[in-house]
């Protein structure tokens, strides 16, 4: 099957990815580059478990790649507006 | 029970003297005697069995399987000193209500004193040996309050918690002797003790219990070298002195030796310890009460001297010594209780006890020098008088002892030295303070004492003369039983009479008088050379030197652990469980990997744990720069997360992403607060130590994790994947484990939510910190602080993130999800409101209340375990059925789902509670010096 | 079910419930909530002499909650220990809250909710048969007692409290990678069942059980303030609020309750090859914090910090007790823990009625103003020191003598005596240096209206417990006959195993819950391949 | 036929997550580097669950169009995170290629302060 | 029917979107589904008070069929910029003068920017009537602008705020 | 794979502790979460490593891994997470209650000579 040698190929290629989010990550410099790449890093982990869900045929899955995209955005939501504001509920 | 209330009967006594001293100061006088006349009433129907050769033993119940009961003995030498404490103390209610002067409370006074017999009666008649020390505990506490009853007075204290912390000492040593004696008889009861004396004699344990016994008797003896507190004891009130120091709290030593003289004498060590200790305090206290200014002084040391000549009596271990011991206690405390009152009398009626300047009283109180001068005879042994007797007595006995050991003249030398000083001090008694000129300055001028205050003395005087004319008409039958009971054997054949012809006894008498008197003749050089020696040596300086060195010892251990510092305390911790965790391995035997064989690894793992890794270690690296510290621990918890998922576990990873985002909303909360960076540290050694604690810490971890995980095991998880579906009603295991299986744990863990929003709540009560107008760097902060966009976005959010909530509550049951999740995706949403929007908008438009989420959270998720009671089935019995409607079709309804909403419920109460507050936290306005 | 069936269960549901209540009645009058409170404290005690009294005659009540068997279930076990522990708690609890319905409960928000809520914790953690149910009983415990120890704040208060919570918060953490790796080695939590696993311990894991047990030991070591983990308690104790240090008296006992139920049942003498694993551990350090806990008591510059000082001395007592772990020696240690508990409560309690009566001069050990009320307040003092000191004729001597003579057959005998004497002596000594201090050595006051005298409502808890203390010497013989059938019946661990693993699931009647039909006979459930059924399970039973 | 979608798919997104982080990785200065993860890679997952949606539609019988949700969902939050991002870093002046705008005249902090206050 | 049914555009968007979730088209679901898109909207409507109202329907089908169009042409646009190489970028801050008024029609807009070509919106004055743009790579930031007006604005402008026009 | 998850596991704890014996409180908050992620981490693979194989009844299921430590973890994160709430917020009352961050309530300076 075709799949069976797309996916490895997507795992690397997504897994480069998170490597690479990751390394901005450390990098930064700046904070606004961090959060970004926190975000970035977030999505990135979304697509491992839709991959993760193809390569075991699960479906279980679903649930935690949508929490993580809500997660991540609220996350990103509440670092930036402490960069901008520091109270962040005020 | 007779036994049992005569000694209650102080105690009792002691409140209700205390309550009679609000009537007046005299009722608490008159109640303190009839307390002691009613112990005495409690005691007359069984007087005459002694004299009938009859132990009387009344024994009640009390911890029976320890072996301490309570357990009463009288018998001849209970009653000899029942009597004499009784006897005396009578006297001290009567002598004390003239004594004490108008500022001094009688009623704590007399409670006391009441307290003190009680416990005194307590010691004598006890048949149980650990009930014996019980009271003898008391006597040491009793004897404190009445010590330091003058509490105002520096010496008093101090006298109190020296005399505390000896006789305290010596109890506490006491008791073990008590413990081992028991455990080598096998009893605590004195009966079954004093019958087996050759079994402890001969046990390996005797030299030990015979030592701490001694230190306890010595101790409260006031032998060398634990005499030095009793001096310091004459800070109390003379009555007080005249009691302690004559019948009661130092005769409890000399009893003690007395009661166990059956069970422990008669051996080489009880011999060299007993007599020794007894010689060297018949001689010191001899001598020093020769120097001592202080009339109570010159008396408190002459009662060492006089207990070491008792002691020493006892030591010399033959019956007849010990006879001679028994009529010296009976003797010393009606001559040394009559002295010490005359000297309160004196003290009461000059205003001073000091003998340089107490001369030529005999003019101003004959009739009380009179008295005075005959107790003080019979205290120097001067024939007629009690005292003479027992000494004679005591000087036959040294000689007989000695007689036939080579060097055997120096201790019928020695104790006629000791007697010379005696006669020697109580001449100058008798001199220094009636005759020898005029008195020298005094505060006023002295005369006779009221009648009442006379009758005591004279009473104890006359029984001095009778007994030292008469004894075989007087003290004999008392003595006879007293001293036979003390023997347990056999009276030695002794005659009590005031002639025995000429024989070594009287001619050590006579040397002893000539010498006293040749003695206080020489007394000024004598003074003078003892002013530049050994008066120097002040006990009291010693102990107190002792005492503040145990205080100052005491600091410095403590704070040298005890910094306040809690990174010793986590310090401590993680030592201790280093050193615990390793341990077992160390006596190997155990291989670290197991033979299970593991996953293989993967790439993507691979990079996820390195993420992971190098996440950890940016977040330890850059701890300073703490925003960017949690962006990085951010990572940490995704791809924990991450692992959740990969290994099957997708309810933990929900869960996991849920939590890690509220962390990190509360981290930048607090965040705003603190300190944007941290300085560098600048003690590498304490880097390097945390360094390698972490280090051990980690490895430690991840051999345990590695040695479980190449094990195989077996495990209960069977039944739960079994019982599920049938039982729980639900596919998903872990849910129905949280809401079914292990419903209670969940039940605790709301719990727990519950109260950190609570306790946070409370915490925050009144919390105000000043806002940072500036970041960091300096920049002010943006203007704009509800971005528009973002505003507007979120909104649409909240029904979509609401309807995912539901979604995530319904089918937690089945597949992934629950209340927990459910709860905090909800309570995310609303916070992104807070933060969209600003609290005061969101708080226009929800409750901002969140206490009766949780209220009703934790109420549902409680009734509903309690709802199967209903049914007969225990706390959190879960049911479940499914239904078919129509339209609808089949579905399920689970009592577990109703647990599931309480923790909804709690979740989403707790965490608004929790961020709420918190961001509530600046509007206060900024308290001065609230913060730097 | 008979009501009475549920009895184990109420002494945890009922403080929850109180705790739920007051929460819905957070905004009622004041007193309101302390009726509330009150009454659901006083309700605690006829339900522990109800246990007591079940438990007096042997037998082990077995609660499944949720009607889920053990080992698969969580369950409450009622033996003496467990019943005991519940009276001491329940007793306690009454006067600390009378105290603090004085008025301290209104220095912050929350009081009750919280004083409620940490008594279902402890309450919980003396009932559970279950070791991971015991770590979640153990947070809630722990979280009350945060928010009780920082009820009121200040600045003392709160680093004590710092330091409390993130010390626990490391000990919880270590508690569950103890549970953790039990379970990874056992596969299973509930303790009867752990102790009949772990007594079949392979050579090959032998190590491996003993790191888990021994790292549990520094858990419950961390709770009961034993040596070297004992730092956080004097600064806690001594700047809480009075009632609330008064309560925790109870605190360490949960680790010292801890140390006794786990290494009695599943590490005691019949746990074969790691049977007596606290043996060479637990009397000596047990030794070292007696004798360091009394220096800091010699120590201490104020009364409440010697109080605490004097709690630290006090789990040396009873865990060099536990630690001598013969039957004697635990029946001491069972005899003295109520005894320490009333006693150390009494003397906070006092601690705060004379620190307000000396205004400014509070609790320190310096000359200050003479008190008002010194006369009711010295005498409560001596009886309270002759009770801490251990001495004649209070509960503290007779414990400290059952201890004495229990260590007679114990080769540590001359350590133990030594140690014990020496520290009771130092005892009396502080003690009496403190009261000379406060009571004696003092000047007029200059500003007499400062000084609060105390009030009968203050004085009457202290005077409560006291009474208790009085109670544990006049029933000395019936309740040390009770402690050494608990150390009998501690020592027996097969019998509780037995009660545990051996209770059926209430049949279905009637309207019957489904209940999956357990796997085999409930005693087969310590077979756990029996237990697996049919299901495949693929991760936990791979050889 | 359905494999060769779904590969193309797979790949496609894929490729456009590594592309999204190579940007973030690669480029200059924050602001062009906002753009690869904004656009790039939300394509690459949105790919990515169109081919799950697509996989378990054929694998199990009825369709499974969960996956839009996700999508839905980022491609409403990635612009507003983005947004803000760019937000934040124009705030504290985050070195830029080009030339940064003038700080918003028109705004009074005074005015628009927390309306609590 | 406004206070039975205050916003039923959410209602059915919140049906579909339960169905989604579910993942499953059952009548159970349905009604389900029903039930909370009819519920949520009371509990959230004193957050979202005003209601959504589309005037050209028509008008919006186009809009996305061009957003959908434009997110794709950006991605790849974006993919090859970055391939391509940083050293060639000609990044550029634009703004955007804006004719839309409701907060929804601009959050709407700088989103649509945001996802395609190029840009990303940064900075909304404080007036609301300017949006700064950054542009990863452009030689005509009037052009740009102009586009976007025209491209997004203007249909967003008819689609939300026809009668204000 | 298990070595792996044993290091990561070595590696949290590892840095939990190092934090957790810093001097300010912020840190040691730090410390406490990834002490809590180990123990988390270490809690789960209790129940030994499984992929694929998600304890949720199915009759497509090809097993299923140990559902019980999961349980656990999850009673475990939720009561960490109230603990690490609580100490955050101690840890602010504790700064304006000390007037600075240290954990002792010392000021920086001062922590080089204690
Ligand atoms: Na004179
Ligand atoms: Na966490």
């Amino acid at each position: 099957m075709m799949l069976e040698t797309v996916i490895p190929i997507a795992f690397t290629l997504v897994s480069l990815a998170f490597l690479l989010s990751f390394w901005r990550l450390l990098k930064g410099p700046d904070a606004p580059d961090r959060i970004l790449a926190l975000d970035t890093l977030y999505v990135n982990t979304i697509a491992l478990l839709v991959l993760l869900g193809i390569h075991l045929g699960s479906a279980i899955y679903f649930e935690a790649a949508l929490l993580i995209a809500m997660m991540g955005f609220v996350g990103t939501v509440a670092l930036c507006k402490y960069l901008l504001r520091g109270d962040i509920i005020e | 029970m007779t036994l049992f209330f005569a000694v209650l009967t102080p105690f009792i006594g002691a409140a209700l003297v205390a309550l009679a001293s609000r009537l007046g100061r005299s009722h608490s006088a008159w109640a303190a005697g009839a307390v002691t006349l009613a112990a005495i009433a409690w005691l007359v129907p069984s007087l005459h069995l002694p004299f009938e050769g009859t132990t009387l033993i009344q024994q009640h119940d009390w911890m029976p399987a320890l072996g301490l009961n309570l357990a009463f003995r009288l018998d001849g030498l209970a009653l000899l000193f029942a009597a004499l404490i009784l006897g005396i103390g009578l006297l001290i209610v009567l002598y004390a209500r003239y004594y004490l002067s108008e500022r001094d409370s009688m009623g704590r006074f007399y409670s006391y004193l009441m307290l003190f017999m009680g416990s005194m009666l307590g010691i004598v008649l006890s048949e149980n040996l650990i009930q014996l020390l019980i009271f003898w505990e008391l006597t040491s506490l009793s004897s404190f309050l009445l010590i330091s009853y003058w509490q105002h007075r520096e010496e008093g204290r101090q006298g109190a918690r020296m005399a505390l912390a000896v006789t305290g000492a010596g109890g506490f040593a006491l008791l073990g002797g008590f413990l081992l004696l028991g455990h080598i008889v096998g009893s605590y009861e004195l009966s079954v003790v004093l019958a087996s004396g050759d079994l402890i004699r001969e046990h390996p344990l005797y030299v030990p219990t015979l030592t701490l016994i001694l230190l306890g008797v010595f101790t409260k003896s006031a032998q060398f070298p634990f005499h030095f507190w009793l001096p310091h004891a004459m800070a109390a009130p003379t009555p007080v002195s005249a009691y302690l120091h004559s019948a009661t709290m130092v005769k409890a030593g000399v009893f003690l030796l007395a009661r166990l003289f059956p069970a422990l004498s008669g051996t080489p060590e009880w011999f060299w310890l007993v007599s020794g200790a007894g010689l060297a305090t018949l001689l010191l206290g001899a001598y020093v009460a020769l120097f001592k200014h202080d009339l109570k002084g010159l008396l408190a040391y002459s009662t060492i001297s006089h207990l070491g000549l008792i002691t020493l009596l006892f030591g010399l271990s033959t019956p007849l010594a010990a006879v001679a011991g028994v009529f010296h206690i009976i003797n010393h405390a009606t001559f040394k209780a009559s002295l010490f009152m005359a000297a309160g009398i004196i003290d009461h009626e000059a205003g001073t006890r000091d003998m340089r300047r107490l001369n030529g009283l005999w003019r101003f109180m004959p009739y009380t020098a009179t008295l005075a001068m005959v107790a003080a005879a019979a205290m120097a042994g001067v024939p007629l008088l009690n005292g003479f007797l027992s000494k004679e007595m005591f000087f036959a006995e040294t000689m007989e002892i000695s007689a036939g050991h080579a060097g055997g003249w120096l201790l019928p030398a020695l104790v006629t030295l000791a007697g010379a000083l005696g006669v020697a001090y109580s001449l100058r008694f008798i001199h220094d303070v009636f005759f020898n000129g005029r008195p020298v300055d005094l505060p006023r001028t002295p005369h006779e004492p009221p009648r009442w205050m006379k009758v005591p003395v004279e009473i104890l005087v006359v029984l001095c003369l009778v007994v030292g004319i008469a004894p075989t008409l007087t003290v004999a039958p008392l003595l006879a039983v007293a001293a036979a009971d003390t023997l347990q054997a056999p009276l030695p054949d002794y005659h009590l009479a005031l002639w025995h012809g000429v024989n070594p006894a009287l001619v050590m008498s006579l040397i002893a008088l000539g010498g006293g008197a040749l003695i206080y003749l020489m007394r000024r050089p004598l003074f003078a050379w003892h002013e530049r020696s050994l008066g120097r040596l002040d006990a009291r300086v010693v102990f107190n030197a002792l005492q503040n060195g145990l205080f100052a010892l005491a600091r410095s251990i403590t704070r040298l652990i005890d910094t306040g510092s809690l990174q010793r305390q986590v310090f401590f911790l993680l030592a201790a469980a280093l050193v615990l965790g390793v341990a077992p391995w160390l006596a190997g035997g155990t291989p670290l990997a197991g033979n299970r064989e593991g996953l293989p690894l993967d790439a993507v793992s691979l990079i996820a744990a390195s993420a992971l890794i190098i996440a950890t270690l940016a977040t330890v690296w850059l701890h300073r720069q703490r925003f960017v510290a949690l962006v990085t621990i951010g990572v940490v918890g995704l791809v924990v997360s991450l692992a959740f998922v990969k290994f099957s576990a997708p309810d933990l990873a929900l869960t996991q992403l849920s939590v890690e985002i509220v962390t990190i909303v509360l981290l930048l909360l607090a965040l705003y607060f603190l300190p944007q960076h941290a300085a560098p540290e600048h003690e590498p050694a304490r880097l390097w130590r945390d360094g390698m604690i972490a280090l051990l810490a980690g490895g430690g971890t991840a051999a345990l994790a590695w040695a479980v995980l190449t094990r195989p095991y077996d495990t209960i998880a069977g039944y739960f994947l079994a019982n599920s579906v049938p039982g729980g009603g639900g596919s998903n295991v872990v849910n129905v484990i949280l809401v079914d299986f292990r419903g209670y744990d969940t039940l605790g863990e709301i719990t727990v939510l519950a109260l950190a929003g609570l306790g946070i709540v409370a915490m925050l009560q009144g919390l105000q910190l000043a806002a940072p107008s500036r970041d960091d760097a300096g920049r002010s902060w943006d203007a704009d602080a509800y971005p528009a966009i973002m505003a507007t976005l979120t909104r649409i959010l909240l029904p979509l993130a609401l309807l995912v909530a539901v979604f995530i509550l319904l089918r937690g049951h089945n597949q992934p999800g629950g209340g927990f999740i459910a709860g905090l995706i909800t309570s995310v949403a609303l916070i992104v409101q807070y933060l969209a929007n600003g609290a005061v908008w969101t708080h226009q438009r929800m409750a901002s209340d969140s206490h009766p989420l949780v209220a009703w959270g934790l109420a549902i998720a409680a009734f509903t375990g309690l709802a199967s009671w209903l049914f007969g089935y225990p706390f959190l019995t879960s049911t479940f059925s499914h239904l078919n409607w129509p339209v609808v079709g089949e579905f399920e309804l689970a009592s577990a789902m109703a647990f599931d909403l309480g923790v909804f419920l709690v979740v989403v109460g707790a965490t608004l509670m929790i961020l709420v507050n918190l961001g509530g936290l600046h509007r206060a306005p900024p308290k001065k010096g609230s913060v730097h | 079910m008979n009501w009475l069936d549920h009895l184990p269960i109420l002494p945890v549901v009922l403080p929850l419930l109180a705790g739920v209540a007051l929460l819905v009645l957070r905004n009622r009058s004041l007193a309101v909530q302390r009726g509330v409170s009150l009454v659901a404290a006083l309700a605690l005690i006829p339900l522990a002499i109800a246990l007591v009294q079940t438990a007096a005659e042997g037998t082990q009540l077995v609660y499944a909650l949720g009607n889920w068997v053990a080992p698969y279930g969580i369950v409450l076990v009622v033996d003496r220990l467990a019943a005991w522990m519940l009276l001491t708690t329940s007793l306690l609890a009454v006067f600390a809250l009378l105290y603090a319905i004085r008025g301290s409960d209104t220095q912050g928000r929350h009081f009750h909710v919280l004083f409620q809520l940490q008594l279902f914790g402890l309450n919980g953690a003396f009932l559970t048969g279950d070791l991971f149910n015991l770590f979640v009983f153990f947070e809630i415990l722990l979280l009350a007692s945060y928010g009780l120890l920082l009820h009121g704040g200040g600045r003392l208060r709160v680093k004590a409290g710092l330091h409390f919570v993130v010390i626990n918060l490391v000990g919880s953490t270590l508690f569950l990678f103890a549970v953790g790796t039990l379970y990874g080695v056992a596969g299973t939590l509930n303790m009867a069942d752990l102790a009949v696993k772990l007594a079949a311990t392979p050579p090959d894991n032998l190590a491996l059980v003993q790191s888990a047990g021994l790292l549990l030991f520094a858990v419950f070591a961390l709770k009961a303030a034993l040596l070297p983990l004992y730092l956080w308690l004097p600064a806690a104790y001594a700047h809480t609020s009075a009632p609330v240090a008064a309560l925790f008296a109870i605190m360490t006992k949960v680790g010292a309750y801890s140390i006794l139920r786990v290494y009695s049942l599943m590490f005691g003498d019949a746990a074969g090859p790691v049977a007596n694993l606290l043996d060479p551990w637990l009397a000596p350090l047990a030794l070292a914090t007696l004798t360091l806990g009394m220096l800091g008591a010699v120590a201490s510059t104020t009364l409440r910090q010697q109080a605490a000082y004097l709690v630290v001395a006090s789990i040396g007592s009873l865990l060099l007790a536990f630690g001598l772990g013969s039957r004697d020696a635990i029946a001491a240690g069972l005899y003295y823990l109520p005894h320490s508990v009333f006693a150390a409560a009494a003397l906070f309690l006092l601690a705060d009625s004379i620190g307000r009566a000396r205004g400014d001069f509070a609790d320190r050990f310096e000359s200050g103003p003479a008190m008002p009320g010194a006369r009711v307040l010295g005498g409560l003092f001596f009886v309270v020191a002759v009770a801490i000191a251990g001495l004649p004729p209070l509960s503290g001597f007779l414990g400290k003598f059952m201890l004495l003579k229990a260590a007679l057959d114990s080769p540590l005998l001359p350590w133990v005596w030594s140690i014990v004497l020496v520290t009771g002596l130092l005892s009396m000594i502080a003690l009496a240096r403190s009261g000379s201090l406060l009571f004696y050595r003092t000047h007029s006051p200059h500003d007499a209206a400062s000084l609060t005298p105390p009030t009968t409502a203050a004085l009457a808890p202290v005077g409560g417990l006291l009474l208790l203390v009085a109670g544990l010497v006049i029933w000395a013989g019936p309740l040390s006959d009770y402690a050494h059938a608990t150390a009998t019946q501690l020592l027996q661990p097969q019998q509780y195993i037995e009660a545990v693993l051996g209770t059926a699931p209430r049949p279905p009647e009637g309207r019957a819950p489904a209940r999956g039909t357990p796997v085999g006979s409930p005693l087969l459930g310590s077979d756990p391949s029996a237990a697996s059924g049919g299901m495949p399970l693929l991760a936990g039973t791979v050889p | 036929m359905i494999d060769i979608l779904l590969s193309l798919l797979i790949i496609t997104g894929a490729l456009f997550t590594f592309i999204g982080s190579l940007g973030l990785a690669r480029l200059r200065d924050f602001y062009t580097r906002l753009h690869g993860p904004t656009k790039a890679t939300t394509l690459g997952v949105g790919c990515l669950l169109i081919a799950s949606a697509v996989y378990f539609s054929v694998r199990d019988e009825g369709v499974s169009l969960h996956e839009v949700l996700v999508t839905l969902f980022l491609f409403i939050t990635a612009p507003v995170s983005a947004h803000l991002l760019a937000k934040a870093a124009l705030h504290l002046k985050v070195r830029s290629l080009a030339s940064t705008p003038a700080p918003d005249a028109t705004t009074n902090p005074a005015v628009q302060r927390n309306p609590a206050d | 029917m406004r206070r039975f049914l205050p916003h039923p555009l959410l209602t059915v968007s919140l049906a579909i979107l339960w169905l989604l979730l579910a993942n499953q088209l059952s009548a159970g679901h349905v009604v389900l589904g029903a039930l909370l898109g009819w519920l949520i909207p009371f509990a959230t409507s004193s957050f979202w008070p005003e209601r959504i109202r589309i005037r050209h329907p028509l008008t919006l089908l186009r809009f996305l069929l061009v957003f959908v169009i434009d997110i794709v042409r950006g991605s790849f646009l974006v993919a090859w910029l970055i391939l391509k190489g940083p050293a060639r970028l000609r990044p550029v801050f634009v703004e955007v003068p804006l004719a839309l008024e409701t907060d929804l029609a601009i959050g709407l807009l700088a989103n649509t920017i945001s996802l395609t070509p190029g840009t990303v919106s940064a900075r909304l004055s404080a007036d609301k009537r300017t949006l700064i743009v950054h542009t990863i790579d452009t030689g005509d930031a009037a052009a740009l602008v102009a586009e976007i007006k025209q491209r997004y604005e203007t249909p967003l402008k008819k689609v939300f705020e026809q009668e204000n026009a | 794979m298990e070595a792996l998850i044993a290091l990561v596991i070595g590696v949290l704890t590892a840095g939990g502790v190092f934090l957790a014996l810093r001097g300010q409180t912020f840190p040691v908050v730090l410390g406490l979460t990834l002490m809590s992620y180990a123990v988390n981490l270490f809690l789960f693979v209790m129940g030994r490593l499984a992929i694929g194989l998600p304890p949720v009844i199915s009759d497509a299921a090809a097993g299923y891994t140990d559902p019980l430590p999961q349980a656990l973890v999850l009673t475990a994160i939720v009561i960490s997470f109230g603990m690490t709430a609580f100490v955050i917020v101690l840890a602010l009352k504790a700064r304006a209650e000390l007037g600075n961050d240290h954990v002792d309530g010392r000021h920086h300076d001062e922590e080089r000579h204690a």
